[in-house]
């Protein structure tokens, strides 16, 4: 990678072009909040040149950002520590691009480090293209259609289910962290209350299409033990009066002396 | 019409489309429409001076014989399967449906642990997992039965089948992201975790913000 | 074609359709379903003995430059209206959510470098994948797991699905705009920085334990 003849020795100095980037810099920190990451930010700091990328200076574009952040503080903008991050790298790797290598010097060249960055410029540009390519295409639905009337014949019909691979993985999501967030009931003392019984009922009545006895709907950790179930057996009895009134569930018993079953209302 | 090109425009200032490509016209909008459409409704669409009734005495003609065939349907057109091949569609015929919440929690276990008894099932799950829902799931082929533990009572297992990978377009249940890797990819509401934003910017940094969340998050879930 | 029905097997004992009547029965299949089928799907419905592929290069040529015509979809075929007959259905046109650009940005990378891992999105755009990017695509059904890498923390990867495909109209990922080019000048190399190999592996190392289980027995399984 190429970079401008300044001799190692000598400080930046503010010449004409170094403004242009402070200006240019300027111009950009004012919408900060457009720039998704410091490689963005480079990206568009690099265009203001208007030179093709493979032939950009990533010593002036390092004192671009550099620029750009100290503008960034000056006008005390605050800057996610992505920006920081690549601030400090660059001023790194400016100081080796800057300073003949030391001969015990491990790690990567500073030629390296610049040729790397300028690939994942060219790399994100290029993607930028394609990406505005991609969506130039005559797109389904919008340029080109699909048949509108799709066959409807009565015969053999079958019910399918359908469920998506993000539904699938949500719900597994949901079920891992269920337990980090909801209380747990066990814990909480001797007595089940109806507001809690409550509370785990709306919370899983959705799930009992089909009629189940009271016992299926008290919390795990209660079942265990005597206590524990007689507690909520009551709260929760009290609970689906409750919601049943409400018009939420359904409750039923065969006779007098059978268990009580309940289940969510259908739908109509 | 935003899209017409301009060309298109003039010329229909003077005269119509030719034939055939009032021909293609009607096709297409009939091939796309979700309702028989009108002659009217298919010439409101056309430049200025098409005339889809002669278009369609050729269109209707050109199908003659085919597999689909251009019926009259009331006032409209629709293209409609030749009646003789209605054979090939009869399995088309679906009613679907979503699976219930239920459901598709038991699967997601399934699954994500596989093989894995009933009793692990409504461990994990908090609830108890009803006949129903299994047997469902055992209906769709998306669930078998796997070996039987070598414990006591040997209870019996579920695991996935290949129709469950075909469906959810999986190459095997390997590749199903873990709770972490969700989370790692943004797939994974991690805003309801406490303490999750004591981030220190305040700035409209979006995606700063974002990470504060995953790193504090990951750090405490795991 | 496990279930065919006694009728068929007798006549297959004679002989398989002629193929004009087989070029009926595929043009009636494709009309009457919106999603693509696959020579295999479109076989397994014709008498014993079809031969859809043969029929297939008939019916495509028969659709050359008419209103619509039969779009190759990676392993799939579908019926399209031609692209520059749009206006005529530019008021049927529904309402899209509006794809932002992180999300446009992410779909790129992964149909231009798939199977590609959430490092690698990160690697390339800078920043970190948000939340609601990857939801979205894989809700678009554009986007769907690969197989996991071979690599330290065999990380889940992302590839693009039939449906994307069928969106923009591209037969295979192969005909993605511009994609030679980009090859050829090492832009989809997956060249990582000098010296280090930034954390990547250290992603996922948590699940792997939870993983490693469900290697050996799904190893035995599948």
């Amino acid at each position: 990678m190429q970079h401008d003849g300044l001799p190692p020795s000598a400080a930046p100095m503010p010449d004409a072009g170094d403004v242009e980037a402070r200006v240019a810099a300027e111009t950009m920190v004012v919408d900060l909040g457009a720039y998704e990451g410091p490689l963005d930010v480079l990206l568009a700091l690099s265009r203001t040149r208007k030179v093709d990328l493979r032939e950009i200076s990533i010593l002036e574009l390092a004192e671009q950002y550099l620029a750009f952040v100290e503008e960034a503080k000056r006008l005390r903008l605050e800057l996610a520590a992505d920006y920081l991050v690549m601030a400090a790298w660059l001023a790194f790797l400016k100081s080796k691009l800057l300073l003949p290598p030391e001969p015990e010097d491990e790690g990567p060249s500073g030629e390296d480090m610049a040729a790397h960055l300028a690939f994942q410029l060219q790399r994100l540009e290029a993607m930028r293209n394609a990406a505005g390519r991609l969506m130039a295409r005559d797109r389904l639905g919008r340029h080109f259609f699909a048949r509108g009337m799709t066959e409807t014949v009565t015969q053999n019909r079958k019910v399918t289910y359908s469920a998506t691979l993000l539904e699938l993985m949500q719900a597994y999501a949901r079920v891992k962290t269920r337990a980090d967030y909801e209380p747990l009931h066990v814990n909480r003392g001797e007595v089940y209350t109806m507001e809690q019984a409550l509370e785990r009922l709306q919370h899983i009545i959705g799930d009992f299409v089909e009629w189940s006895t009271l016992a299926a709907y008290l919390p795990p950790g209660l079942r265990d033990t005597a206590a524990g179930r007689r507690t909520a057996t009551a709260a929760t009895f009290a609970a689906s009066l409750e919601l049943a009134k409400r018009g939420r569930v359904e409750l039923w018993q065969d006779d007098y002396d059978t268990p009580l079953k309940m289940r969510v209302k259908p739908a109509s | 019409m935003s899209a017409v090109d301009p060309d298109q425009d003039v010329s229909s200032l003077f005269e119509a489309p030719p034939l055939a490509e009032q021909e293609r016209m009607i096709e297409a909008m009939l091939f796309a429409t979700e309702t028989p459409m009108t002659l009217k409704q298919m010439a409101a669409r056309m430049p200025h001076g098409s005339d889809p009734a002669e278009a369609m005495v050729h269109l209707r003609k050109r199908y003659e014989g085919r597999g689909v065939h251009v019926a009259k349907v009331g006032e409209g057109f629709a293209i409609r399967t030749a009646p003789d091949l209605g054979f090939l569609m009869s399995r088309d015929v679906k009613d679907e449906r979503k699976l219930s919440r239920a459901a598709i929690e038991t699967l997601a276990i399934i699954a994500y642990h596989q093989p894995v008894t009933r009793a692990d099932i409504e461990e994990i799950r908090g609830v108890s997992v009803s006949r129903g829902t299994l047997d469902l799931l055992l209906e769709l082929e998306w669930v078998r039965l796997g070996r039987r533990l070598m414990k006591p009572g040997r209870p019996v297992t579920f695991v996935t089948t290949q129709g469950f990978l075909d469906h959810f377009g999986l190459e095997s249940a390997r590749d199903l992201p873990g709770i972490k890797e969700l989370r790692a990819a943004g797939l994974l509401d991690n805003r309801t975790a406490p303490g999750a934003a004591l981030g220190e910017a305040e700035d409209g940094a979006e995606d700063d913000a974002e990470q504060e969340d995953q790193h504090s998050t990951q750090d405490e879930m795991f």
